[in-house]
C-alpha cells in the first residue's frame, strides 16, 4: 500500500478552481517532486494535505486512514510534517527553542525534547547556531531551520515547499544533498520546487500540475520530454 | 404601525450620525490599517466644542460647525504627524494599544479640565418637536440629520469625483498599486487622518444638542462605532453608512419592542454574530 | 548566599508595610498587589499567548459578583467565595473563548470588548440575580479564628496578607507557566499560529486552557475586590476602563515577563494614587500617557528593559571575569 | 533608452536578483523571460522603485532612476502594469483608469487619454461604470493595461499580461501589446508564455536564477535549445 494516497482532491476558491480532481500516490521511501508553472496549485495541495485548507471534495489517506477534516496539529501528529515556502520561524526565539517546540510533539519532557532538537539541528548543519535568534539567520539557515522544525516532529512523510527557492547555485547543491539525506533516514519526501536542475537531480518521480490538474506523472527524464509539460511551461502559440 | 414608523424614523436619524462617525474610523483604517480607539474622543471634543461655543460666545452649536470642523481637521493632521506616524510600523496590536492610551489620555485630560458633570445644550428652537406626517421628531436631531446628510454627501462627492479622493479609495483598496500610479501614500494618509478626525468632530458638534455630554462619552461612542464599521466591513465607506443606519434602526426598534434596557445589548449581539459568521462585514467584498 | 539575597529582600519588603502600619500606605500596597494579580491574569493571555483582550473586566466582574452572591444569598464564606468566583470566571471563559478565538488580531480584541459590554448589560438588567444598578453591599463579615487568632476584618493588615498571597500565587503561576510546555506552546502561538499548528501544537486548546487560567486569576481579583471594598455594582466591576487598566499594567511592566505585572502595578498604582490624592482624577491621564510612551520608546516594558540591561551587564561582567582569570 | 546594469536586489536576506544587465531600445518590444523565481518580477519592481536596488544602476536616457521614489519614476514615463493586475476592485472601471492618470504630469490629459484607452478597448467603454472586481479576467487585464496607458508612458512595463487568461484572450492580449507598441510606446514585457512573447519581441533576455544568461532577437531565442534548458533543467 502506498504511504500517501491523494484521491480526486478538489478545491475551489470563490469561482476559481485551484485544484481539480487531483489523484496521485506517494510510495514509502521515495522522493516525489510536485512541479508546475506559477499558479498551478502546488502550495494549495500542501495546504489541503496538511489540514490548513479544507478540500471541496476528495480524500487524502496516510497509510489508508483519511486525514481530511483533521486540524493541522493533528495531521502533524499522524506523521505528516511540512515546511512553508515563505519560511515561518518563531522569530523571537532561538534556533534551539524553535526546534524544541517541534520536538515536544514526541517528547513531553523538556530535557528529552531539547536533546532531540539539538540532534536534528546537527543533522541539518545548524548545530553551531543553536543559540542565535531565528530572526538573525541568513535565508539559507532559515530554510534549514524550517526543515529542522519539520524533522523534529519525527514525521514519516515530509512536504517541502520550495526548499531551494532564493538560494544561490552552490547553496542549492547543499540543499539537494540535505533532501537526499532525509530519505536515507527513512523519511519519505514530497517537494514543490522551481529550481528544475535540483528537481531533476534529487527526485525519483515527478508529478506535473497545470491549472490544478495533473498533466504528467513519471520519471524526471521522461516528464521533461512530455509535449504537454513543455506546452504548460512554455505557452503555446496559436497558429 | 405608528410606533413602528416612529421607531424607524428616529433610528434612521441617529443612524446617520453613527454612520458619519463610522466613516471617519473606516477611512483611517482603510488607508493606514489602524483601528483608532481615540476616535470616540474626537467626537467628544466636537461635543465640548459646541458646548463651549454656546456657553462662552453665545455661538449657535450648528453654526459653530464652521469653526470646529476645520480645527478638528488640523488637530487630526497634527495627531497623525506627531503621535501616530512614528508608531505605524509597530504592528496592529501595538497601534491598537497605543490609540487606547491616547483615548484614555484625551478623555481624562478633558475630565480634569471640565469635570465629570453631565451637561446639556439647550436651544431656543429645541423645545417643540417637528411633526412631519404625524410623527414626532426632535428639532435638533432633525437639523443634525440634515447637516450630517449634507456632509456625508459632500465627502462622498470628494471621494468619488476628485483625484485626491480617488487616491484615498485606491490606497485603501491596494496600496502597492496606488504607489505604482504615482500616489504619495504618506500625503494620502495625512489627509485621511485629518478627514477622519474632522468627521468625528463634526458629528460631535451635531450630536451635542441631543445627548448628555461628559468627558468619557467617547467610550460609549467608540464601542458603537466598532459595531458600525464591523457590520459594514472595516475599510468600506458604503459599509459604514449601511452599518450606521442598521445599528440606529435596530437599537431604536429594540428599545420599543424588546426592552429599552437591552437596547445596547442587541447591537453588541449583532456585532458578535457578524464577527463570527461574516468577519468581512455584512456587505464586505470579502478579505 | 547570593541566590538567597533577592528572596530576603523580597520578604523584608513585603513585611515592611505591615511593620509600619500606616493605613494609607497599606491601602496603596493592597491596591498594588491587587493590580499585580490582575496584571498577571491579563499577562498570561495577552503577554504569553499574544491574545490582546479588551474584555477582562467581564471575568473580574464574574468573580466579584459570584463572591458577593454566594455570601449574601447562600451564606458561603467569602474566602471560599473568592476561589469559587475564580472557578466560575474560568468556566464562563470557555464559551467566550469558543466565540472569540475564531478571530485573530484586532478582531479578537474587538470581540472581547463586545463580550464585556454584554456582561455589563446583563448585570445591569438581570435584577433578580444581580440587584441591577443598585449592586451589593456587605455590612458584616463573619467571625472566624484560624489557628486560634480571630480575624480582624477592620484591619487593612488582614487584606494586605490576603492580597500578598494572591499576588504571589499569580506570579508563581506565571513563573510555572513560563517554564512549562504549555508556556512554550503559547510563545509559539504568539509568534506564528500557523507555524505552531504545523509542528503539532493544538493552538485552540492551548489558548483555551490559558484563557481559563487567566480568567481564574482575574476572577480571584474580582472576589478580592468585592471583599475589600464591600460594595460592587456594574459600573464598578464591569466597566471597560478596568480591562484597559489591566492591559496597561501588563504592557508597561513588560509583556510576557514574570515580574512585569508587579513592576507595572507598583509603578502605575503608586503614581496614580499619588495623583489621585492631589488631583482626584489625574491618574488615568498618567496611565494613558505612559502607555503611549512605553509603546513608542520601550515596547518591551519596564521590567523587560531592566531585565535585558541586567543580562547585558552580567554578560559583560562574566566576560571580564573570564579574561581576567 | 532604458538601461539596467548589474542590478542586484534583495528582499531582506533573500537575494532575488544577483546581477541583471540588459537594455530596452526606443520603440521596441523587449521581453524578459525565464522560469518561475528567476527574478523577472523583481526586476520590474526595482525599476519602478517598489524595491530598492542594492547594487547596480538603472538609467532612463542617461538619467539615474534608481533611488527615486515611485511617483517620480511614474512622472518620468516609466510605468509598471503589475502581475495579477492589482486593480482597485471596489472602484469602477472609469475610476481605475483615472487613477492611472493620477501623476501630476498626466492629470491635464486625463480626458483625452481616457478616450484613447476606450478606442483601444471598446469593451471598457461599455463597462466604464461597472465595479472592476466583477469583470472577467480578460477585461481586468484590459483595465490594468489601460490604467498604465493613462499615465502617458514612454516605457510600459507589463508583468505577465497573459497569466490566467483563456487561450483566445491570450492571442488578443498579444495583439493589443503590439498595437500599443506600434503607437509609439516602448514595451518591456515579462512573460511566462515564452513562445508567444518571443514571437512578438524584437529582442529578449533570458533570466535564470537572478542572472541574465542569454540574449538575442526573439526569433534567435525561440530557436535556441538553451532556452528550453533554462526552463526545464534538462
Amino acid at each position: 500500500m502506498p504511504l500517501l494516497e491523494v484521491e480526486r482532491l478538489t478545491r475551489h476558491f470563490g469561482g476559481l478552481r485551484a485544484v481539480g480532481d487531483l489523484s496521485f500516490t506517494v510510495r514509502e521511501g521515495e522522493i516525489l517532486a510536485l512541479i508546475g508553472p506559477n499558479g498551478a496549485g502546488k502550495t494549495t495541495v500542501f495546504n489541503l494535505v496538511t489540514g490548513f485548507v479544507r478540500p471541496s471534495a476528495g480524500d487524502v489517506r496516510l497509510d489508508g486512514a483519511s486525514v481530511i477534516g483533521l486540524r493541522p496539529h493533528a495531521v502533524a501528529r499522524r506523521g505528516i510534517a511540512r515546511t512553508f515556502q515563505i519560511v515561518k520561524p518563531f522569530p523571537g526565539l532561538t534556533v534551539r527553542e524553535n526546534a524544541t517546540l517541534a520536538a515536544f510533539l514526541r517528547h513531553h519532557a523538556r530535557r528529552d525534547a531539547e536533546a532531540a532538537a539539538v540532534a536534528v539541528l546537527e543533522r541539518v548543519g545548524l548545530g553551531a547556531r543553536a543559540d542565535r535568534l531565528a530572526s538573525s539567520l541568513t535565508l539559507v539557515d532559515q530554510k534549514r531551520l524550517e526543515l529542522a522544525k519539520a524533522l523534529a516532529t519525527e514525521p514519516r512523510l515530509v512536504l517541502l515547499d520550495e526548499p531551494m527557492g532564493g538560494l544561490n547555485p552552490s547553496e542549492v547543491d547543499v540543499a539537494a544533498e540535505l533532501v537526499k539525506s532525509i530519505r536515507q533516514r527513512g523519511v519519505t519526501v514530497v517537494l514543490v520546487e522551481h529550481v528544475m536542475k535540483a528537481v531533476m537531480r534529487v527526485s525519483d518521480r515527478v508529478v506535473v500540475l497545470h491549472h490544478g490538474e495533473k498533466i504528467a506523472d513519471g520519471a524526471p527524464s521522461e516528464v521533461v520530454k512530455d509535449p504537454a509539460v513543455i506546452a504548460a511551461y512554455f505557452g503555446k502559440r496559436a497558429a | 404601525m405608528e410606533t413602528f414608523a416612529q421607531a424607524v424614523v428616529s433610528g434612521v436619524l441617529t443612524g446617520t450620525l453613527y454612520a458619519m462617525i463610522g466613516i471617519g474610523l473606516t477611512i483611517v483604517f482603510g488607508v493606514m490599517r489602524i483601528i483608532n480607539i481615540a476616535h470616540g474622543e474626537m467626537v467628544m471634543l466636537g461635543m465640548f466644542g459646541a458646548y463651549w461655543g454656546q456657553t462662552l460666545w453665545k455661538l449657535d452649536p450648528f453654526l459653530s460647525l464652521l469653526l470646529w470642523t476645520p480645527l478638528m481637521f488640523l488637530a487630526g493632521v497634527l495627531v497623525y504627524r506627531l503621535l501616530v506616524r512614528p508608531i505605524l510600523g509597530g504592528g496592529e496590536l501595538n497601534t491598537l494599544l497605543y490609540t487606547a492610551g491616547l483615548s484614555l489620555l484625551v478623555a481624562n485630560v478633558a475630565l480634569l479640565l471640565w469635570s465629570g458633570d453631565y451637561r446639556t445644550i439647550s436651544l431656543s428652537y429645541g423645545a417643540t418637536p417637528l411633526r412631519p406626517l404625524g410623527l414626532s421628531v426632535a428639532a435638533p436631531l432633525a437639523i443634525a440629520f440634515a447637516v450630517a446628510l449634507g456632509l456625508t454627501g459632500a465627502l462622498w462627492a470628494f471621494l468619488a469625483r476628485t483625484n485626491l479622493g480617488r487616491a484615498i479609495r485606491a490606497t485603501s483598496q491596494n496600496a502597492e498599486a496606488a504607489v505604482l500610479m504615482g500616489v504619495d501614500v504618506e500625503r494620502v494618509a495625512l489627509v485621511t487622518f485629518g478627514l477622519g478626525t474632522a468627521l468625528a468632530g463634526a458629528a460631535g458638534v451635531l450630536l451635542a444638542p441631543s445627548l448628555y455630554l461628559y468627558p468619557t462619552v467617547g467610550e460609549l461612542l467608540i464601542v458603537k462605532c466598532f459595531v458600525v464599521v464591523v457590520l459594514g466591513g472595516l475599510g468600506s465607506v458604503p459599509g459604514a453608512i449601511a452599518g450606521g443606519l442598521l445599528l440606529g434602526v435596530v437599537e431604536s426598534l429594540g428599545a420599543v419592542y424588546v426592552s429599552a434596557a437591552y437596547k445596547d445589548g442587541i447591537g453588541f449581539a449583532l456585532f458578535l454574530a457578524v464577527l463570527l459568521y461574516r468577519p468581512s462585514g455584512l456587505f464586505g467584498v470579502g478579505r | 548566599m547570593r541566590r538567597a539575597l533577592p528572596w530576603v529582600v523580597g520578604v523584608a519588603a513585603a513585611l515592611a508595610p505591615l511593620a509600619l502600619g500606616d493605613p494609607f500606605l497599606l491601602h496603596v500596597c493592597i491596591l498594588v498587589l491587587m493590580w499585580t494579580l490582575l496584571g498577571a491574569a491579563w499577562n498570561v493571555l495577552g503577554g504569553f499567548a499574544g491574545q490582546v483582550s479588551f474584555g477582562h473586566a467581564a471575568l473580574f466582574g464574574v468573580g466579584a459578583y459570584a463572591t458577593m452572591i454566594l455570601y449574601l444569598k447562600l451564606g458561603v464564606a467569602p474566602w471560599w467565595g473568592i476561589l469559587l468566583g475564580g472557578a466560575l470566571a474560568a468556566a464562563a471563559s470557555l464559551p467566550v473563548g469558543l466565540v472569540c478565538f475564531r478571530l485573530r488580531g484586532p478582531y479578537f480584541s474587538l470581540a472581547t470588548l463586545a463580550v464585556a459590554e454584554l456582561f455589563r448589560l446583563l448585570a445591569l438588567n438581570w435584577e433578580s440575580l444581580t440587584n441591577g444598578p443598585v449592586g451589593f453591599l456587605i455590612t458584616a463579615l463573619p467571625q472566624i479564628a484560624p489557628f486560634g487568632h480571630p480575624v480582624d476584618w477592620e484591619s487593612k493588615a488582614t487584606f494586605y496578607v490576603m492580597a500578598a498571597l494572591l499576588a504571589a500565587g499569580a506570579l508563581a503561576a506565571t513563573a510555572w507557566l513560563k517554564r512549562s510546555r504549555l508556556g512554550a506552546y503559547l510563545v509559539a502561538v504568539r509568534e506564528d499560529e500557523d507555524a505552531a499548528e504545523a509542528v503539532g501544537i493544538d493552538t485552540v486548546r492551548a489558548k483555551s486552557v490559558t484563557l481559563a487560567l487567566s480568567a481564574f486569576l482575574a476572577g480571584l481579583g474580582g472576589g478580592f475586590y468585592a471583599l475589600y471594598f464591600r460594595y460592587i455594582d456594574p459600573d464598578a466591576v464591569l466597566q471597560i476602563g478596568l480591562s484597559i487598566e489591566m492591559v496597561f499594567i501588563a504592557v508597561v511592566g513588560g509583556l510576557g515577563t514574570v515580574g512585569g505585572p508587579l513592576v507595572g502595578a507598583l509603578f502605575l498604582t503608586v503614581l496614580g494614587e499619588t495623583m489621585r490624592h492631589r488631583l482626584q482624577v489625574g491618574h488615568l491621564v498618567v496611565y494613558g500617557a505612559f502607555m503611549m510612551l512605553v509603546i513608542r520608546f520601550m515596547p518591551e516594558g519596564l521590567w523587560g528593559r531592566a531585565h535585558r540591561l541586567f543580562v547585558a551587564v552580567q554578560a559583560r561582567r562574566s566576560k571580564h571575569a573570564a579574561l581576567g582569570g | 533608452m532604458l538601461q539596467v546594469e548589474q542590478l542586484h536586489v534583495t528582499y531582506g536576506e533573500v537575494t532575488a536578483l544577483w546581477s541583471a544587465t540588459f537594455d530596452v531600445r526606443e520603440g521596441e518590444i523587449a521581453a524578459l523571460v525565464g522560469a518561475n523565481g528567476a527574478g523577472k518580477t523583481t526586476t520590474l519592481k526595482a525599476i519602478s522603485g517598489l524595491l530598492p536596488a542594492r547594487g547596480g544602476a538603472i538609467t532612463l536616457q542617461g538619467a539615474r532612476l534608481d533611488g527615486l521614489p515611485p511617483p517620480e519614476i511614474v512622472a518620468r514615463g516609466v510605468v509598471h502594469v503589475p502581475e495579477g493586475r492589482k486593480l482597485f476592485p471596489g472602484m469602477t472601471v472609469r475610476d481605475n483608469l483615472l487613477m492611472g492618470g493620477y501623476a501630476r504630469s498626466a492629470r491635464p490629459h486625463q480626458g483625452a487619454r481616457l478616450e484613447q484607452v476606450f478606442e483601444i478597448f471598446p469593451r471598457l467603454r461599455e463597462r466604464s461604470r461597472q465595479v472592476a472586481g466583477t469583470l472577467s479576467g480578460g477585461e481586468q487585464q484590459m483595465v490594468a493595461i489601460g490604467r498604465g496607458l493613462m499615465a502617458g508612458p514612454r516605457v510600459l512595463m507589463m508583468d505577465e499580461p497573459s497569466l490566467g487568461l483563456a487561450p483566445i484572450m491570450v492571442d488578443e492580449m498579444f495583439r493589443i501589446i503590439q498595437e500599443i507598441n506600434h503607437s509609439g510606446v516602448t514595451v518591456l514585457l515579462v512573460e511566462q508564455n515564452t513562445e508567444h512573447a518571443l514571437a512578438i519581441a524584437h529582442r529578449a533576455f533570458v533570466l535564470e536564477s537572478g542572472r541574465v544568461v542569454l540574449s538575442g532577437t526573439g526569433a534567435e531565442l525561440l530557436a535556441s535549445p538553451q532556452v528550453r534548458e533554462a526552463y526545464l533543467g534538462m
